[in-house]
This record gives C-alpha cells, sequence and structure tokens, in this order.
C-alpha cells in the first residue's frame, strides 16, 4: 500500500522553481532515501509535505487523503513526524517536557491531562530509553551536545508515534558512533512497521539503511529504485556524484 | 455616605496646627497647572500665618502627589484622611481628578472646597460636600462673550461660527457653551469638531475650518492643542473675525508660542491680575514674594479655596474632621457669599458658583480684561486684527 | 470639497514625510539590532528640550542647534547601545529591549520634568508659521521644512546603511556577530554606532518637531502607538518600507481628519495596523525575513 | 616545518560554568593539516573558538607565529593571517550572496585584489556565481554552506580553523572543499581542520588528535589512528572496513550487506 | 490587585513569550463592561462581573486570531496599539461610556463604610489571585502547558510536532485576558470612577510585565512576588521623591535594572544557584556504553 504520494507538486519562490513537478510515491513500511545535490530541493519537498509551506500546485496524499494544504499540526496528527536539517529542540525545556509536548491526539482531557501523567512519562521515558539519553531525562535541552540534541529531537518525533517519519540529514554534523547508533534504530523502527523517508550526503549510510533510494535534482525526482540501482545510473552519477 | 470619624475630639478643643491635605497633579500631564494651584495654596498659608493663623492654630498644608493619576488621587485622600488625620482637605486640580477625589471626601464627610473642578459633570455626581472656587462652572465661562455677540447689530453680528474642541470634559464644556448659546441666536454652526488628546497634528483640522469661512473661531482647548491650532488656522490663512480660546491663552507661554498670533484672541478667564478684588494685590505681591513671578489664574484659584475656608472656618469657629464641625462649615459655605480674589462667589445647592468668567484679550500684546463691562480694562476689538 | 480634499492631501504628505523622518530611527534600530525602541520618541522630545535651550540661550536658529545635538545624540547612542543594550541575552533582544527601553523612556520623562518643569515650551519662529499657496491648496512653511529635512536625512540614512562598508558591517553584525567578527569587523563599536545613528535621526526629528509643536514632558507617550503603528505597517526593519507607510499614514490621517473626524483619523493608525496583520504580517513594504532552516 | 598556531596547555569554558578544555595543547605547522576527531560536545569547536580569539582561555597560551596571542580580538588575529570557519551556518541571512562574499574581504583594501578574488570563488562554487543576488538566508542547507566557505577564501590567510566544512554538503561540493585544503597545504597554510566526516579527513589530514572531554586522547600520525581499530570502535563508527572491532550495530546490517567503500 | 493581574499576565507572558504590554486593554474593557453593565441594564454586580470578562473574553479571542500572528517584537508593538485603540474608542463614544468625563459606577455595598468596603474588596481580589495562581499552576503541569512553552521555545518546531499553536495561543490570550479583565470589572465596582486615559494606559500594562519579570515568569509565586515588591517601591518612590519628577525616573532606573541583571526574576536566581549543571559527565567509552544497550 501505498503510504504517501506526491503528484506535480511545484514551489517556486519569486520565480525560482525550488520544488517542480515532483511526482514520488513511497510505500508502507519501507526506509526510503533521498538524496541529491545541495539546492535541488529536498528540504523544499519536506516543507511541502509537512504543510510548512504552501505548494503553488500539485497535491499531496497520505494513505490515499489529501492532505495538501493542511496546517502543519493536522499534518502531524494525521502521523507523519519529521525533524529538521539544524536540529531543533525546544532549549529551556527539559528532556522528558521536549518529549510531552509532542501530541497525537487532542481530546481535551488529554491535553488538561498533567505532564506528570504515569503512562505518558513512563512512553517518553521507554523512547528516551531507545535513543540512550534516558540518564539526560531532567537536563535542559540547550545543555545538550550536538549529537544528544538530534536524537532527542527523534526521540521527541517518534513520541508523537508517527507511520511516516521524515528525516533531513540526520547525520549531519553528528559523530560516527552515533550515526550507526541512528541506523540501527531506523532499522529498528522499521521493523515495528515505520515508514520512512530520510534525506542524506551521507553515502554509506544511505545505502547502508535504504529500500529504496529517490534522487532529486532541480527540484524532480530523477531516478529512483534500490540502492544498488541507483549507485550505477548514470544519471545519478552525473547529477549527484559529479563524476 | 456613612462617615467614619477618627476620635472625634469636641470642637474647639484641638490643639496644635490646623492639618489641611492636598493631593495635587504635580507630575504628569497637570503637572503645570498643579504647580500653579499648590503655590496658591501656599501664598494663602503663608498670609493666614502670618497673622496668627486660623482660629490661633498654625496652618499646616500636607501636600500628596498623585500624577495626574484618578486612582492615586483617591488613596492620597483616603490616607490623608485616615492616616495623616488631617482637619480639612483641599482639591485637586482638573475635573478629571476631583471627581473620584470627592467621592472619597463625601464618604468620610468632609467638605471640599476645589479650585478646578469646572466641568459641569462634576456636579452631577449628587456630591452635598463640593465647592468650585471659581466665578463660574465650565458651560458658563463664555457667557459674557455670548452676551456681547449676541447684542451687536445684525449686520456686525457674526453669521456663522466653528468649534474645534479636544475630547475633555472641561474643554468641551466651554465651547459648547458658547455654541449652544450662539445658535440659539441664530449663527449659525459651520463645523463642530472634537479630537483626542493624541492629536498630533491640527492643520487638517484648521483645512475643515478654512473651507467653511466662518466669521467666529471657537476653541475647547487646552494649552498645546490651543497652540497647534492657532498657527495651524495662520497658515491656512483663516481669517475670522474673532477668535475665542480656552484655556491656552491664559498661560504666560501662551504668546511665545504662537508668536505674533496671539493679538486679539480672546479667552474665558477667571481672575485678572489687575483687579481689585478682596485681597488680590496682597496675594500678588507676596507671590511675587515667594515665587518671584507673577501670578497665575491657577495659583489664584487654590488662593481662593483658601479665603473661602478661612471664612468658613472663622464663622463656625472650628476646624477640625468631625461631622458636625464638617457639617457647620458645609452649611455656612453653601449659605453665605464670599469675597475672594476672583470676586464675591456664592454657590447653589450642588456646588457650582453663581458669577460669571471675564473675557480677556490680547491687545497690543498685553492681556486686557474685555468684559464685562464693570471690570474692563480695555474695549474688544472686534473684528480682530488678521494673523 | 473637492479643495478640501486636495487640501486634506497636500497635508497628509507633508506631515507624513515627518512621519518618516521620526520612525526611520525606530526601522533602524529593530532593522538592524532588532531592538524596538519604545523611548525614541522620548529622545526626540530630549532632542526637542534641547534645542529649545541651545535656541533661548543663544538666540539662534533652531536649526543651528543641530550641530550641536546630533553629535551628542549619536555619543549617547553609543553609549546606550554599549552600556545597556549590548548586555541583553541573544535570545530575546526584541522583547527584552522593550522593557528596557521602557524604562529608559520613563527616565527621561522623569529628568526632564526635573529640569524644564512640566511646562509647555516652544520654539516658534516667524517664518514657521507663514505658508505657500498654491492653487488655492495652503503648504504650510514649517512642513515643508519638516518634509525636506525629513528627506534629506532618509537620503542620508538609505546611503550609510545600504552603501557605505559601515553599513554592510553593521547588517553583518546583527546577523551574525561572530561571523562579522571573524570577516573583521570590529562589532562592539559598529553596533554602538548603529545605534548612535539611530538617535541622531531623533536629533534631527526632535528640532523639526520642536519647530512645529509645543511640548512638554510627557508628550512623547502619544507618539508612540503611531510611530510603532508606522514601522509594522512598512515592514518591520524595513527604512525604506516605513517611510512609504508613514507616508501614506499621513495621507489617510490628513483626509480622513477633513472628511470624518479626528477620532477616527487617530484610529486609522491601527486599523491599518490591523488589517497588515491580517492580510500581510510582515508588513506591505519590507519583510524578507529569512525563513528558517 | 615551523610552527604556525600551538595551543599549549589550554583552559577555557562558557561563563561560569565548569571548563570545557582542560589543559588542551595543539600544534599546528605550516603545510600541514591536524585534524579534530572526537564525539559531539568533546569541545572541538571550542578549541577553534580559542585559537581564533573568540574565547579567550583562562589558563594556558595560544601561539600564533611564535607570538601569545591569547585574549586578542579576532579582528587582531584576522590581520595576522588567521581565519576561521564556523560550524553550522553563519551566513548573514538577509544580506544578499554578492554582500556576503564582499565582507569577506572586509579587511582587503585593494579593489582590484578584491575582484580578483570574488572572481576566483565565483569559479571554484557555480552556486555562488548563480545566485549572486539572492538573499542568501533563503539558500538551501548546502548552498549556505558553499557561500561561507566562499567567504573565507576571501582573504589569503596563513592559518585556517575549518569546522566541520563538509557537513550539509553534497558529495561534488565536500571534494571541492576537501581538494581546497589540499591546495591551502601544498601553498604551505596551516590548517586545523575539525570533522565529523572523520574516516574521510584522517585520509587527508597530516595529524590525527582525537578529543574527548576537552582533552587530547591520542594523538599521531591521522592514517595510522584511521587503522586503529580500538579508535575506530569508539569514535569513527563502525563504518567501512569488516576487519575492524565487530560492530554492535547489527539490527540492519545483517539484513543488507552494506556497500563496499565510500563512494564518491 | 496588582499581584492578581501580573498572575493573570503570566498566564501568557510567562507561557509562550509573548509579551504584552496592552493587557491594560482588557482591564479597561472589564471595567468599563462590568460599569456599564451595572449603571446602563441595571444587572446587580455580580452577574455583571462575570458576563463583562465573559464578553472580554471572546473580544480577546478575536483580537487574539489577528495579533498572535506576529511574533515578537511586531507582537509588542500590536498589544500598545491595541490600548491605544480602545481609548480612541472608548473615549469617542461618548454617548455609551461618557467619553473623557468619565463613568462613574455606583459602589456594590452602599451600605459599608469605606473601611469595609476596601476589606471587601481586599478579599474578592485575594479571591481572584487564587483562581489565578490555580490557573497557573494547573496549566503549567497540564500537556497544554508544555505545548505553550513549547511555542515559546520554537513555534515551527512545535506545530510539526503536531501543536496547533495558534489555537493554543489564542486560549493562553483569552484566559490571560479573563482574569485581568476580571480583575478590571472588580476595580470599577471597587474604585467607582472610570477615565479611559487611566483606565487603557501602558503603564498599567508595563507594570505588570515588570512584576512579572522581577518576580521571574516560570514561577507560580513569581508575578506575586514581584507585585509585592513593585508595589510598594513605586508608592515609595512617589513619597521620597514626590516633589519633581524623579520618582518617574526612579522606576525607570528599577526596571532598566531588573532587565539588565535579573531577565530571569528573583525566583530564577535563587532556585537556579542550587541546581547547578544538570548533565553527567562521562567519556565516550561509557556514552557507548549506554548506546549499546
Ligand atoms: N524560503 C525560500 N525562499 C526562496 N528560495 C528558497 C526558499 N527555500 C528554498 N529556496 C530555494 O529553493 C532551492 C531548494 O532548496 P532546498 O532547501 O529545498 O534544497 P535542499 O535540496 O534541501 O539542499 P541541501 O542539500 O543543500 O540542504 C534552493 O535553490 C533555495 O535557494
Ligand atoms: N556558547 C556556549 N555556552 C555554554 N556552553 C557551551 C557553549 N558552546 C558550547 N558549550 C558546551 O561546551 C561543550 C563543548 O562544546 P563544543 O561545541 O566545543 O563541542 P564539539 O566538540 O564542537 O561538539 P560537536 O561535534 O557537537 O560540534 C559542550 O558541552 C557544550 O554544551
Ligand atoms: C478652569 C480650569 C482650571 C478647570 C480645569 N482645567 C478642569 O478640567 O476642570
Ligand atoms: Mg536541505
Ligand atoms: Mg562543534
Amino acid at each position: 500500500m501505498t503510504s504517501l504520494r506526491t503528484e506535480d507538486l511545484t514551489k517556486s519562490f519569486g520565480g525560482v522553481p525550488a520544488v517542480h513537478g515532483a511526482t514520488v510515491e513511497l510505500r508502507d513500511g519501507q526506509v526510503n532515501g533521498l538524496i541529491g545535490p545541495n539546492g535541488s530541493g529536498k528540504t523544499t519537498f519536506f516543507n511541502l509535505i509537512t504543510g510548512m509551506i504552501r505548494p503553488d500546485s500539485g497535491r499531496v496524499l497520505y494513505r490515499e487523503r489529501d492532505i495538501t494544504r493542511h496546517t502543519p499540526h493536522r499534518i502531524a496528527h494525521a502521523g507523519i513526524g519529521r525533524t529538521f536539517q539544524l536540529c531543533r529542540v525546544f532549549p529551556r525545556l527539559t528532556v522528558l517536557e521536549n518529549m510531552l509536548v509532542a501530541v497525537r491526539r487532542t481530546r481535551l482531557r488529554e491535553l488538561l491531562a498533567g505532564l506528570h501523567d504515569k503512562g505518558e512519562a513512563e512512553r517518553a521515558r521507554r523512547w528516551l530509553h531507545r535513543m540512550g539519553i534516558e540518564h539526560l531525562e531532567h537536563a535542559e535541552a540547550r545543555d545538550l551536545s550536538y549529537g544528544q540534541q538530534k536524537l532527542l529531537e527523534l526521540a521527541a518525533v517518534l513520541m508523537a508515534e508517527p507511520d511516516l517519519v521524515l528525516l533531513d540529514e540526520p547525520a549531519g554534523g553528528v559523530n560516527p558512533a552515533l550515526i550507526d547508533r541512528i541506523v540501527t534504530l531506523v532499522r529498528e523502527l522499521n521493523a515495528e512497521g515505520r515508514t520512512f523517508l530520510v534525506v542524506e550526503h551521507n553515502m554509506d549510510m544511505v545505502m547502508g539503511m535504504c529500500d529504496h533510494v529517490i534522487v532529486f535534482d532541480r527540484g524532480a525526482p530523477i531516478a529512483a529504485g534500490p540502492p544498488s540501482e541507483i549507485r550505477d545510473d548514470p544519471r545519478v552519477l552525473e547529477a549527484y556524484l559529479g563524476v | 455616605k456613612t462617615d467614619e470619624p477618627g476620635a472625634a475630639p469636641t470642637p474647639g478643643q484641638r490643639q496644635g496646627p490646623v492639618k489641611i491635605g492636598i493631593s495635587l497633579p504635580l507630575t504628569g500631564d497637570f503637572s503645570e497647572p498643579g504647580k500653579g494651584i499648590q503655590e496658591g495654596y501656599q501664598v494663602w498659608a503663608d498670609r493666614v500665618n502670618a497673622k496668627g493663623g486660623l482660629l490661633g492654630r498654625k496652618v499646616e498644608l500636607v501636600f500628596r502627589d498623585d500624577a495626574s493619576d484618578p486612582n492615586r488621587v483617591s488613596s492620597d485622600y483616603e490616607s490623608l484622611i485616615t492616616q495623616d488625620k488631617v482637619d480639612l482637605v483641599f482639591g485637586p486640580f482638573s475635573s478629571r481628578l476631583v471627581i473620584p477625589a470627592a467621592k472619597v471626601a463625601e464618604s468620610y464627610g468632609m467638605v471640599f472646597v476645589e479650585p478646578a473642578g469646572a466641568a459641569k459633570e462634576v456636579f452631577e455626581q449628587g456630591f452635598k460636600r463640593l465647592f468650585y472656587a471659581a466665578p463660574a462652572i465650565a458651560d458658563d465661562h463664555y457667557d459674557y462673550l455670548a452676551d456681547y455677540l449676541v447684542k451687536l447689530p445684525e449686520d456686525q453680528r457674526p453669521k456663522t461660527a466653528a468649534y474645534a474642541s479636544l475630547d475633555d470634559p472641561f474643554a468641551q464644556g466651554t465651547a459648547y457653551g458658547l455654541r449652544d448659546r450662539l445658535a440659539a441666536a441664530g449663527i449659525k454652526t459651520v463645523v463642530d469638531e472634537v479630537y483626542p488628546p493624541e492629536t498630533t497634528d491640527f492643520s487638517p483640522i484648521a483645512a475643515k475650518i478654512a473651507a467653511a469661512k466662518p466669521d467666529l473661531v471657537v476653541g475647547g482647548t487646552q494649552f498645546e492643542d490651543s497652540v497647534g491650532l492657532v498657527r495651524a488656522l495662520q497658515e491656512l490663512k483663516v481669517q475670522p473675525k474673532l477668535a475665542a480660546f480656552s484655556t491656552g491663552p491664559t498661560l504666560a507661554e501662551f504668546p511665545d508660542a504662537v508668536k505674533g498670533a496671539a493679538e486679539h484672541i480672546v479667552s474665558p478667564v477667571g481672575w485678572s491680575a489687575a483687579s481689585t478684588f478682596t485681597g488680590n494685590e496682597e496675594m500678588v505681591r507676596r507671590y511675587k514674594e515667594m515665587f518671584g513671578g507673577a501670578a497665575n489664574e491657577d495659583a489664584a484659584n487654590g488662593y481662593t479655596v483658601g479665603q473661602i475656608i478661612e471664612a468658613a472656618v472663622t464663622a463656625a469657629k472650628c476646624a477640625d474632621p468631625s461631622k458636625e464641625c464638617q457639617d457647620k462649615l458645609t452649611e455656612h459655605i453653601r449659605q453665605g457669599t464670599f469675597d475672594t480674589v476672583v470676586g464675591p462667589l456664592s454657590f447653589d445647592d450642588k456646588g457650582r458658583p453663581e458669577q460669571a468668567h471675564m473675557i480677556q484679550q490680547y491687545v497690543d500684546g498685553e492681556i486686557e480684561i474685555v468684559l464685562p463691562e464693570r471690570a474692563k480694562t480695555a474695549g474688544l476689538v472686534y473684528p480682530k486684527q488678521e494673523w | 470639497m473637492v479643495s478640501l480634499l486636495l487640501q486634506g492631501l497636500a497635508l497628509g504628505v507633508l506631515t507624513g514625510g515627518l512621519y518618516a523622518l521620526l520612525a526611520s530611527g525606530l526601522s533602524l534600530y529593530f532593522g538592524v539590532m532588532r531592538v524596538v525602541m519604545v523611548a525614541h520618541p522620548a529622545f526626540l522630545f530630549l532632542a526637542a528640550y534641547l534645542t529649545y535651550t541651545v535656541h533661548t540661550a543663544f538666540g539662534v536658529d533652531p536649526f543651528l542647534a543641530l550641530p550641536v545635538t546630533v553629535p551628542v545624540f549619536f555619543l549617547l547612542g553609543v553609549a546606550v547601545q554599549r552600556l545597556l543594550i549590548a548586555r541583553l541575552a541573544p535570545e530575546n533582544v526584541a522583547m527584552m529591549s522593550v522593557l528596557l527601553t521602557f524604562g529608559l523612556a520613563l527616565t527621561i520623562e522623569g529628568l526632564l520634568g526635573t529640569f524644564y518643569t512640566g511646562s509647555y515650551k516652544s520654539v516658534s519662529m516667524e517664518y514657521a508659521t507663514r505658508s505657500l499657496t498654491v492653487g488655492g491648496v495652503h503648504l504650510p512653511y514649517d512642513k515643508i521644512i519638516a518634509f525636506a529635512v525629513a528627506a534629506l536625512t532618509l537620503g542620508v540614512l538609505f546611503a550609510v546603511l545600504v552603501r557605505s562598508r559601515f553599513g554592510q558591517a553593521l547588517r553583518a553584525t546583527i546577523q551574525h556577530r561572530e561571523a562579522a567578527r571573524l570577516v573583521g569587523v570590529p562589532t562592539e563599536r559598529v553596533a554602538g554606532y548603529g545605534f548612535g545613528v539611530g538617535l541622531a535621526t531623533a536629533a534631527v526629528g526632535g528640532t523639526v518637531l520642536a519647530l512645529i509643536t509645543p511640548f512638554f514632558p510627557a508628550s512623547h507617550w502619544v507618539w508612540i502607538g503611531k510611530l510603532m503603528a508606522i514601522i509594522v505597517v512598512g515592514g518591520l526593519g524595513s527604512v525604506a518600507g516605513s517611510a512609504l507607510a508613514a507616508v501614506l499614514l499621513g495621507v489617510v490621517e490628513g483626509v480622513v481628519l477633513v472628511t470624518v473626524d479626528a477620532t477616527w483619523a487617530t484610529m486609522m493608525f491601527y486599523v491599518f495596523l490591523f488589517l497588515t496583520l491580517l492580510a500581510r504580517p510582515q508588513g506591505f513594504f519590507g519583510g524578507r525575513l529569512a525563513h528558517r532552516f | 616545518m615551523n610552527t604556525l598556531l600551538a595551543l599549549e596547555n589550554v583552559v577555557a569554558g562558557y561563563g561560569r560554568a565548569a571548563p570545557v578544555l582542560r589543559g588542551l595543547s595543539v600544534t599546528v605547522r605550516a603545510g600541514e593539516v591536524v585534524c579534530l576527531v572526537g564525539p559531539n560536545g568533546a569541545g572541538k569547536s571550542t578549541v577553534l573558538k580559542v585559537a581564533s580569539g573568540l574565547l579567550a582561555p583562562r589558563s594556558g597560551r595560544v601561539l600564533l607565529a611564535g607570538e601569545d596571542v591569547a585574549g586578542l580580538s579576532p579582528q587582531r588575529l584576522l590581520g595576522r593571517g588567521l581565519a576561521h570557519v564556523l560550524q553550522g551556518h553563519s551566513v548573514f541571512r538577509e544580506m544578499t550572496v554578492a554582500e556576503n562574499v564582499r565582507l569577506g574581504g572586509y579587511t582587503v583594501r585593494d579593489q582590484a585584489v578584491l575582484n580578483a578574488r570574488i572572481e576566483a570563488v565565483k569559479e571554484l562554487f557555480p552556486v555562488v556565481a548563480e545566485r549572486w543576488g539572492s538573499v542568501a538566508g533563503l539558500l538551501s542547507g548546502g548552498q549556505q554552506k558553499q557561500v561561507e566557505f566562499a567567504r573565507a577564501l576571501m582573504l589569503e590567510p596563513a592559518v585556517v580553523l575549518l569546522d566541520e566544512p563538509s557537513m550539509g554538503l553534497d558529495p561534488r561540493n565536500t571534494q571541492v572543499v576537501f581538494d581546497q585544503i589540499d591546495l591551502m597545504r601544498g601553498a604551505g597554510v596551516a590548517v586545523l581542520l575539525v570533522e565529523q566526516n572523520a574516516r574521510r579527513a584522517l585520509e587527508m589530514a597530516d595529524v590525527g588528535c582525537v578529543l574527548d572531554l576537552g582533552q587530547v586522547h591520542i594523538s599521531g600520525p591521522a592514517r595510522e589512528l584511521a587503522a586503529d581499530p580500538r579508535l575506530g570502535r569508539l569514535y569513527l563508527g563502525g563504518a567501512p572496513s569488516k576487519n575492524t572491532a565487530p560492530s554492535e550495530n547489527t539490527a540492519g546490517d545483517t539484513a543488507r550487506p552494506r556497500p563496499p567503500g565510500p563512494v564518491s | 490587585m496588582y499581584a492578581a493581574m501580573a498572575t493573570s499576565w503570566n498566564l501568557l507572558g510567562g507561557f509562550t513569550g509573548y509579551v504584552s504590554l496592552g493587557h491594560s486593554a482588557f482591564f479597561g474593557l472589564g471595567a468599563y463592561g462590568t460599569g456599564l453593565l451595572v449603571t446602563r441594564l441595571e444587572v446587580p454586580w455580580a452577574v455583571a462581573l462575570p458576563v463583562a470578562a465573559l464578553l472580554v473574553t471572546v473580544f480577546a479571542v478575536g483580537v487574539g486570531v489577528a495579533a498572535v500572528r506576529v511574533r515578537g517584537a511586531s507582537f509588542v508593538i500590536v498589544s500598545i496599539a491595541l490600548v491605544s485603540m480602545m481609548n480612541l474608542v472608548v473615549q469617542g463614544w461618548r454617548s455609551l461610556t461618557g467619553g473623557s468625563t468619565g463613568l462613574q459606577v455606583p459602589s456594590p455595598f452602599p451600605g459599608l463604610h469605606r473601611g469595609q468596603t476596601h476589606m471587601v474588596f481586599f478579599y474578592l481580589f485575594l479571591v481572584l489571585l487564587g483562581l489565578a495562581l490555580l490557573s497557573w499552576w494547573y496549566v503549567s503541569r497540564s500537556r497544554f502547558g508544555a505545548g505553550l512553552r513549547a511555542i515559546r521555545e520554537d513555534e515551527d518546531k512545535a506545530e510539526s510536532l503536531g501543536v496547533p499553536t495558534a489555537a493554543y495561543k489564542v486560549v493562553a490570550f483569552a484566559l490571560s485576558a479573563l482574569f485581568v479583565a476580571l480583575a478590571g470589572g472588580l476595580y470599577a465596582l471597587w474604585f467607582g470612577s472610570l477615565d479611559p486615559i487611566f483606565m487603557f494606559s501602558i503603564l498599567i500594562g508595563s507594570y505588570m510585565v515588570l512584576m512579572s519579570l522581577l518576580g521571574g515568569v516560570r514561577h507560580v509565586y513569581g508575578p506575586l512576588l514581584g507585585a509585592l515588591i513593585v508595589a510598594p517601591a513605586g508608592e515609595y518612590f512617589l513619597i521620597a521623591l514626590g516633589e519633581t519628577q524623579v520618582h518617574l525616573a526612579a522606576t525607570g532606573v528599577l526596571l532598566i535594572l531588573v532587565v539588565l541583571f535579573m531577565p530571569e526574576g528573583i525566583l530564577s536566581r535563587l532556585t537556579r544557584k542550587r541546581a547547578g549543571p544538570s548533565i553527567p559527565e562521562e567519556s565516550a567509552g561509557q556514552r557507548l556504553e549506554g548506546v549499546a544497550r
């Protein structure tokens, strides 16, 4: 079944197209890679999917439901979570509070439920544990090192139990040891049934982690397929790897 | 309406100075006139003490600064009455502050003579112990001018009038008092504009007036806006036969601020430095000794409050916050007529003074009293020269 | 009626010029250093008082006070920036600066009240009460002067900010202080100068204001709302945008004043402000605020 | 080779908190690339900040061409030929690419020299030329990074501090950056490089230093470090060679064979 | 009273970091609403108070929808504009509100004498303060509160995590307006004279901010503590330095000092000292152990 499908998605800034007629399909339960040269529109593509910016034309369908032009929080509620290229956490909240911000459902009763609601906090701790940062629960996020913040960001996104997770350069600036950790996690979560779309320039990581790779150039996909195919595709070699 | 007198000693037995509690806007929007009033009070106290005080007791003035804030003015009077246990209270400046202040005084049963609450609304609150120590309330300020204009021969009478007034109970009161009288006499109102205190640019208002070419321009103004309006009218070459502005022109800074344009502007004024009313000369002299400048209307109004209380206290032979004494004072003020620096004053049952303001005009750069007939120092120039 | 409208329009344009001058400093502080300077109007009146002092003490034309007030204000600005603004935590300069400069405004008002008393002062010159008549429309000289001075000042400001090396350094400093230091910009000095330039416009504005209207220590309050509305409508931080917005609002005010009344005219500032928010929160003319990654 | 930059027993930190660097020493010689690697938060960026004068050390010496410059401002150090490219994004976001690049040459007075360098960087990074008039903050992450690097190249420094220059860059641009570093080394410039793309960086560096908890743990010839199995496990990740320490990251690995070697 | 107001303000400011200098608008509206209901429609005061507060809340929702579209500095400006605008409306709408003459509200307890009335209102304000504190506490430990704090830190990020930021902000805005309006209504009943200039003054709004900041915006009792310090300090300045306008300057300087040296407030200062660094130190080796599970 398709998880996400974009149809002819287009967005230009001041006349210059950033994403241009992007039609992409993601199947459920896969780890998808999104690669492409700098400025090819990957981040913009994420922003379009998550409603952070509005497309000029085209549609975004999630599980066959049209979510084009929904507000970002509605899209989040629908089950799409994302991280940012430059990692963003709430600097002056504690790690635990960062986790509890993420909400999937907004029933009034849940909103007013105490932060110290046992079940939620437990769930948050489990995620932190999986990231290996549960000992930092009470630290303020701004005191964490960059890599730890990356993990926290990921944990917070997962807290909302998204079915589709968009990661924008999860390895950027992260220590290689942690990169391995992130790869492992992604695989584990994928095994639990979550779908991923990962933007990354670290080819080792992309090739090692993904089931399916999409290559962007000038705002549109130019190739898609399993990593092994993509690696040898001449168009990709030319546009992306610069050989 | 209930009073809560402290431990009320029997009248006449009090020792020590007579403490008079006063809150004034010494800072904030009304700080300038507030200071004038304060000086008037001080000159009065100085004089009274020089001749032995009230009922043989020295007078001591207790001042508070309310920063032109009505909230503060209340709490000031509250604490003056309950904590400082003053014997008498004098009023603050401006109708806006007088109302809340009078409320407090009223609820403690204190007689409340005030120097500057002229707006008609002040007297519509049902206060029983409030008296305004000046010749007339705002609406009646222009009475003499109205009389004069109405009596002019048909061919000289202005046909049209433009009114522009600051959104302020006092300033509006003056302009509307005149407007209503003139309108009744058939002088057409061609512009009737109210502007909020935030207004900084008067040219468009002047443009409106210019377009209507009125014979008479009336500004219900305080200071800043009177200058703004005069200048704007001048720039837009509006040449009425007569221009009248409240408050602004009575202040010493006015002629300088509008340069040559002050000539022949008229305004209502409750007091004149040159008048020979009771104690006026002495006040002017003492003021000069104490503060070095020329006394102004605000100081005179403050002084007037003192004169009225002085007379009442002397007659009632008491000066303390007890109900009996305050009742006596109130009764006396309501009945009597008082000789003051602004002339003889008497009050109606709402505390309104029953006299009228004089009209001043700049003639050859000097302020002259031009109306009424019996007080005038120069003739009214009409029509005025061009500015 | 038509001539009245024309008159309102003409006056509006001229007054708009004045507004543009008065608001330019505000946009500058915000545009280049994210500081919301509530005290700007207070400084305007401080300048007006200084002009008054120079004028009365030496009897010279108020504009001759400028050689005194402009440098003084420039230095004052440098001092304010270095001693106060620079100490704010960078994360929330915009917010904290409001409070800080609010305190500054109170302080200035208090000091003015202490030294000059609360009474009205004014500086009026013979020429400031005349006017030029063109086709039945009167153009007061004081407004013309204000407009000309505004245009001149804005021109200089624009040249300084956009064209000069200093302007570039200033903008770089605000956008990324560390990076600016690393390309060799003496950031502290530059930020101080930037603030100084802003206050220098207040000196000019204050002089013009002194010529046009009488003032007393609390006069600055009525200006805060108007000027703030102007810079929001113009697009926060855009000097050119706020100049346009100033003229626009000046005209609207003038026209509404002659056709409706003064309360509505003043209200227009806020109506436009809210309209701007609803239609284009980043302001109508400026606002290329970068999107964040 | 002569030592251009040396930090000796530097103790430094932020505010009143405990020091981040605790008696750290590093030396960079002319024509040499020294690469700092280490976990996130180890203090790598802090080392560079101390060296460029952004952060004054609490104690210890910073020697630039033999002279103690600890506590001098960045402007002064810049005048002595030291350049620093910050980690993350440090373009002047609301200025154009052109203005950004020009500002890189803020201290260069000679217009001709300035223009020549501008042409050179435009050549190197096509995107800089293409987007010359765009507002820098609106460029994509990687494009911004290129502008930054171009800005730093506007000067011809003797010592260069680079904080993760390849972060967010695509393989082609990463290659450009590494080539550029190589060129600088050839020209006798001393380069102090911080990289998370550690294997790649160690391959080209002369000396490697592993930083942890504010101290240099191990340092030595870069290639030897890269081959050290223990280091690999702790700091470099289990990535390329299957013959190094067995990786614990097996969950995904077993399912899919890793492609051999880096791609580009 | 100030304590209740400052705490109410903090419902917005403390959580979302939106600094509003305009809360006196709601204060004034609450006061006028209550006053008008009592005087014009002769509604009993106990009904008028909540009804007016609810109306104001509804109004606040409307304003909030527009106002929270802008962040940071623009929001402050908008809030200032709101006050000026309400002042104009109330002043201009003479037939309803009495305009500049003000509105006189009869005392709800004509039978009591002044001292007793004061006591009654003291307790009423205490109840209001209690309610405000209670809601602060409740919100602070709810997920709603966590969402609001997240908005303060990074709005876009919060949105992407599924926090309906616009709705949250409007609710916080309205909630805080509700309490301020209640305070305004009580004030109207207690004080009895309403004057637009003073009911809608930026000064009142900035006092709320000052109190909250001084005490500490992140703490339940912060604003309360701040109010307990600021109100007497204001009185003190006025009495000690009253003769001239120096007391304004003193207030200004106090504000500046607070902003410069205690932007986090007194309570934060006290608590932070004890907390110390929160990150356990560990070497890469240990960290890896953790990672490897
Ligand atoms: N808000 C914006 N305004 C104007 N142009 C924009 C904006 N956002 C992105 N662009 C432009 O759109 C293009 C695509 O940018 P995008 O950030 O999507 O690239 P990317 O694929 O994520 O690149 P990178 O790998 O460098 O992060 C770029 O040329 C960029 O300059
Ligand atoms: N401006 C600052 N204020 C306070 N602490 C800081 C600051 N910058 C860094 N730190 C702290 O100093 C320590 C070292 O930071 P540094 O940035 O030097 O690490 P790094 O090795 O560069 O890490 P990364 O690989 O994540 O960039 C970290 O614990 C960090 O939290
Ligand atoms: C005559 C004036 C002293 C009256 C005062 N301005 C008032 O508001 O009532
Ligand atoms: Mg990107
Ligand atoms: Mg770093």
